[in-house]
């Protein structure tokens, strides 16, 4: 039987750095962990107790696969969709759904295989292109000593990572960019920044899991490497005609609140499947993922009511949103009490900067993907080293050191940042001077749903 | 002839189309219009960004009367449409040279 | 290894009632429910068996957990947004979300405890705040003896349904109430009307539960507490202005009915989930829960074509959420026809009630919360003594008597009544004279998407 | 305990057809299977090994059966509703939910025993008939010897897909056909054609089963079935008035494209559900899952963008549910490269079909249920026989004949046609000769959202 | 020149677009409008609540001919446009002073 | 009085607004219309059906003004929504014989 051994970075911090005889004060699904990880940087795969899947956690992996897809058509697809103008709303579906589709074929070609076959530090290997010699009883290793799960599995939940974290940075630069280009895009930044942050964070042979850093489900990965992405994005594909000057209010808030229950439904899967196992640590990841978003919701409302007098619908789906991407590196390490704070500062630090900060700076990020995902993505990831620590009810060891771990968890966001911003200027950089960004300046006019697609999103 | 057009809040539509039929008024057509002028707009806050409408959702009227009928259809628009506030609306009368009912081919005032 | 101990009250009437000789007749699955509940009372947890999670269990509980999550959001918020004018979809939509998200913050924080921690017959206790002492390994008690689920599972789980119920309140007074009142009210309303009934019905030391009533996932807890607070509510928030008089047509039916199809797919989680296990009894639940509410769609519409000539959409979904507000404290215990029979029944009363009763008593229960939750609820919570009888098809036990659970039935109905009506007219009239429950004359005319929220839905 | 033998006609193959020793080069899971299917035909139930059933697999079976009914409502209602004309769109929404929710009575009371009851080859038996004599712990047996899931989810599973497969059918006839007789036709179609179809090639005794023929998910019995029937619908109920000549552009592709997202989401249900139970055979079916629509969407636009210059949203959704299609007989069996294949395959082929062959036919299959479900459907269940071949990376066993395994698809395709196209025409002329089946041409005019039911989708 | 003002029903409209183009209209301006008259609306009922709509979904189409072109359009429309039942519209005919073309600024009747 | 009726393009709305706020214009109504003439609209495609819409989406201000504004008025316009391509829109002028505020009822000149 084939076996694969991927480990999540956050149990890390019970690794090579912690003694044995800690692990006696943690709860017993942190135990098990600890102790695989003890065993593993030294013994690898020829020391690991053989696999064996449990019906129940495959049961759950599927589901929390499924999750994430929704998440992505309808979720994010709505959640855009909605805020931008009807001309441009019909190209905003088609981009998610593009992306999605590309994000699919190109994770199970090579992708895959470069975040999470074994390899370098910095990226993994070529043994899994195609899938080759993952059939349907090959398992993956989860957290936990000797449990396995269908390794097909894993790949399709880690799949729909990949195509969401690319979905996301569209939303910087809708409205202006072209279809063909955002496909290219996408290939190529799968490859050269996706695969290999992922493999950096998760793999276990990665440099940042390595250092130790905890992201739990994507803090880094997905939120911070999309948003910086994002902001790149803005800088080669520039502002769209008429900001700051024309209305451009949301066409249907409606869609965007569609898309925010979605995003918050799939995000269980997101974040309690990256627990990979149906266990108390989902349930722990679950109860997080209530509650951030629940505070993020009411400080941003509240904050809009103290500062315009009125609480928006759309601020509090923002906050929502701000609150998930916080928790999402925490979620498997935070009590709840940590995770309202979290909800709370990251909803309160995207409000000023999206409803400040970025009029300042004159940024069309036109959906905020730097503004939420970016700022809240940062935000979670060094609240992590802070939430999880016991003496607030996180569920880290005795002995954690909120100091050390907020360093590496800095160390981690600044690699991820710099990564992900070089690799996507690379990426942006080779698509606009081939394929060109930007449609033309009267198709912009028009709307990107004729111009680019020949329809229209509704006729009523 | 006269063609009247009517500029009115949405809300009072019920209202005056009740009291345009009582003083024998039997027929009109309505379209939803956005109206520029001295009632300023809300302002709409989206994620930090203002917009203020000037533009403001009115309903426009179109009511072709017999001549002997113009004055009462203005002064019963006028009194029902009114509510004193900025915005309330404008009333426009031009002459209408020629009416046709397209079912019966009537024309003038027999097609009204 | 922590344990509580919560059992539903619909397995109680094996408990106490029954002699054990009985329980041979039983179908396998209810007897071990039946042989736990007869050690309950006196043994208490002294002597429970030690609780075991199957990953199975907790596979399905998180599912559930996040299905009832999709019938709030998006699903309720699009079923009544779309019932209420174009001028009021947004503050729907966030008086939803709000209540939600302040829902959540609730229950871990007070609410949990006070409804299931033990306490009196009428309230839990205080060890809980806050979920103290709950960790991932910490198990709750499922209907088998020996069988845990983690207890944040537990937790979220009936964190939905406290979100759901608040949130269904507020259907009888939309297009009328300030958002802040609304958020008020939810506070003090979970605390003294829901978190109350749902320990005296739940919670193995409550009141009702003590009696033997049967409420497998919320009849009297959910539906009867919400209809009668909604009721409650229009005496206090008053009609809107213009009813009866200005035509007020649902502004959109397409989101009406993708929120009622999410109500039906979400329902699942809420009825089969309410089992705590993969089991058959959850299976039970689950055929029961498309048979009612597809017995509902067409009650409806059969008596909408036989009264005004044409059957509806609106009157389809109508039907269903009434088959499923019937079903669902008989959703364990009945078999299919009895199941259709409910769904039947429900459907024609509540169309009978909402189509001709509502508008002689000039009631302005807005999206009918009464007419449907209330007068559903109560149907199904008396039903379910009936339909549970073995010789209707029903999965009660031998020598189950109709009579007298159908008067237990009553009775609970009775207390779920009267203390929702109390209770709730407290908190409405507490919110009434301090902060004020409606917007001005204006701002209602205007919309409150608009006055309340400063946006507008559609910018089509 | 009671136990029913149902196998899915995939596995057979593996049957009577192979010697024992061959089954040591298959993976276990299909080992499992095989050896089972050995037994099967010579012991039947007698000696069959008692029946176990793990939570993990009830867990994902509640789930995957949930997920279908999510395809449906609202999902399908969507994708259909968003295509036609605004004055039509409650009317294919009612007609959808009206269909669901006769589809699950007609089921539960007799459809159910017809189709999985033990009978002759075409049909089965009448000894379930209103679900008589399963109780909540009787087992149906999945794929592996020995373990069982609770028939009642079972039957909820199969339930969904003869909701869905009726449903799919009016697509072809929309705009036109009367709410009442599109709930006839649904009593007596899913009696005389699904109830057999699925017996013949799904039941254990079923003919099409007894060949060998592989249809993991449904090629057959859902999508060639409702093509088919779809086609026949359009020959009896005629062509839209103005179809071919005044503009019928969809009302809302933004729905379309909710519902499509929503398909393709529940889709994991229906084919990774499939598989019974909680291994990697669902992994295998959730993998193929996404890539064939993936290259389904991709391959669409490509086409479009080649033809006429871009590439549309409803062509990339289109394309989806093309891959979606096509994959679903195979989903089990082929390896990630044939189900790209495939995807690219259906997508192309029901392009050029929908797009150019059917206007040349002037025929007026308004949503495309023949252009898609039928000729993907056939795509699909025909090159089942390729993909599945080990040597393009399938899963079938070694030795396995492309050939010989075509030739009994091809058949099997051959009998489904004609069974539907025979059924469905004697459907369709009951209803037509006795109810009618098209509302009158002023109605049709008006739409029928007026004419049929009395509402208005959308008062903005 | 004159603005002819036409109330169809709407399914009319692509018939009566394309008559007036064949005889030499070549330009017109649409809206969507509602129209209250003799034609009854439909009887909505939403969970039991009645709502008969007087309003009457129309289109409204905004012509400016040539004084010669006239009384060809209005005959064409009148044709094209009657269905004979109660609610086929209304032609009105203005008096139109000048006509400019924005994209040229030429005038009147070469405008149109 | 003079009722201008202008036909332009979406987009340009917001500078024609401006524009004519700049010469004294107090208030303006606008529709959302749909324009038939010389501009060809787009080809949409829909599963492979091909819908050529020859309508479309315009923009249609109805401003009142007394007669000496008028021709700044026109003029403004013209210049504004200009931008030398097909589709460019129209202007239309009519006699407008009466004018009423319905908050205050003032007349004419006054009302607008
Ligand atoms: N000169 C004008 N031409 C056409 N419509 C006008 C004109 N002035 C105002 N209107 C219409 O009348 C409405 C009310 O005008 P406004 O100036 O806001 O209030 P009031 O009439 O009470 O002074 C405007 O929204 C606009 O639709
Ligand atoms: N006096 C009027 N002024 C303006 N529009 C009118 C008038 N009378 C009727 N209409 C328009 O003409 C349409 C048709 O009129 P109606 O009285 O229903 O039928 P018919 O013209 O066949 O008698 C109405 O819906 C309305 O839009
Ligand atoms: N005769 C007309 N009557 C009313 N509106 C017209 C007429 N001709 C053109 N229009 C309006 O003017 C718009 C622009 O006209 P078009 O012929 O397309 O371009 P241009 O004015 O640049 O020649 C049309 O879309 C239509 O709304």
């Amino acid at each position: 039987m084939n076996t694969v051994r991927v480990q999540f970075s956050w149990t890390c911090v019970h690794g090579p750095r912690i003694k044995s005889g800690v692990t006696r004060f943690l709860p017993t699904f942190l135990k098990t962990a600890a102790l695989t990880l003890l065993a593993l940087p030294a013994a690898a795969s020829a020391q690991a107790p053989a696999l064996v899947a449990d019906k129940g956690d495959t049961a759950w992996m599927l589901t929390a696969t499924v999750l994430v897809l929704l998440m992505i058509l309808p979720g994010l697809a709505l959640f855009y969709g909605g805020l931008v103008r009807t001309k441009n709303m019909l190209s905003v579906l088609s981009q998610v759904l593009g992306i999605t589709a590309v994000a699919i074929l190109v994770w199970v070609l090579w992708a895959y295989s470069l975040a999470f076959d074994a390899g370098s530090k910095y990226l993994g290997g070529t043994s899994k292109l195609f899938l080759s010699g993952i059939k349907g009883d090959t398992l993956s290793a989860t957290f936990s000593a000797g449990v396995g799960i269908p390794e097909l599995v894993f790949v399709a939940f880690q799949m729909t990572f990949a195509a969401i974290t690319a979905a996301l940075v569209i939303g910087s630069i809708v409205e202006r960019v072209k279809f063909s280009a955002v496909i290219a895009f996408t290939v190529l930044w799968l490859t050269i920044v996706y695969a290999p942050i992922a493999h950096m964070v998760w793999a276990s042979d990665g440099l940042i899991f390595g250092w130790g850093a905890l992201d739990f489900a994507g803090g880094t990965v997905v939120h911070i490497n999309a948003g910086v992405a994002g902001l790149v994005g803005v800088f080669f594909a520039g502002k769209r005609i008429g900001f700051l000057k024309d209305a451009m209010p949301p066409h249907s808030l409606v869609s965007t609140l569609i898309g925010a229950g979605l995003l918050w439904v799939g995000w269980f899967g997101f974040n309690a499947g990256s627990n990979l196992e149906a266990t108390g640590g989902a349930a722990i990841a679950m109860i997080n993922t209530f509650v951030a978003p629940a505070a993020g919701v009411l400080a941003w409302m509240a904050a809009e009511r103290l500062v315009s007098g009125k609480p928006s619908l759309l601020g509090g789906a923002s906050g929502a949103v701000a609150g998930l991407v916080a928790i999402t590196p925490a979620a498997g390490t935070s009590g709840v009490i940590g995770a309202i704070g979290l909800g709370v500062a990251a909803a309160l630090v995207c409000y000023w900067f999206v409803g400040t900060v970025k009029h300042r700076l004159k940024l069309d990020d036109s959906l905020d993907v730097f503004g939420i995902h970016g700022i809240g993505g940062i935000i979670g990831s060094i609240g992590t080293g802070i939430v999880t620590a016991p003496v607030l009810g996180g569920f880290g060891k005795d002995g954690y050191s909120i100091a050390s771990q907020t360093l590496i968890q800095a160390e981690a966001v600044a690699v991820a940042i710099a990564w992900s911003a070089v690799g996507s200027a690379i990426c942006f950089a080779a698509v606009k001077y081939s394929l060109g960004l930007r449609v033309g300046s009267d198709a912009e006019r028009e709307g990107l749903d004729i111009s680019d697609h020949g329809e229209r999103a509704y006729n009523f | 002839m006269k063609l009247i057009i009517a500029i009115i809040k949405p809300y009072k539509l019920d209202e005056v189309r009740d009291a345009l039929s009582a003083v024998g008024v039997q027929g009109m057509t309505v379209s939803e219009v956005r109206g520029f002028g001295r009632q300023k707009g809300q302002t709409e806050i989206y994620r930090g960004a203002e917009y203020t409408t000037s533009l403001i959702p009115k309903v426009r009227l179109e009511i072709a009367v017999p001549e002997g009928l113009a004055p009462t259809v203005l002064e019963t628009i006028q009194h029902t449409a009114q509510t004193g506030t900025i915005g309330d609306g404008k009333l426009f009368v031009l002459d209408l040279e020629q009416a046709v009912r397209i079912r019966t081919g009537e024309t003038d005032d027999s097609a009204l």
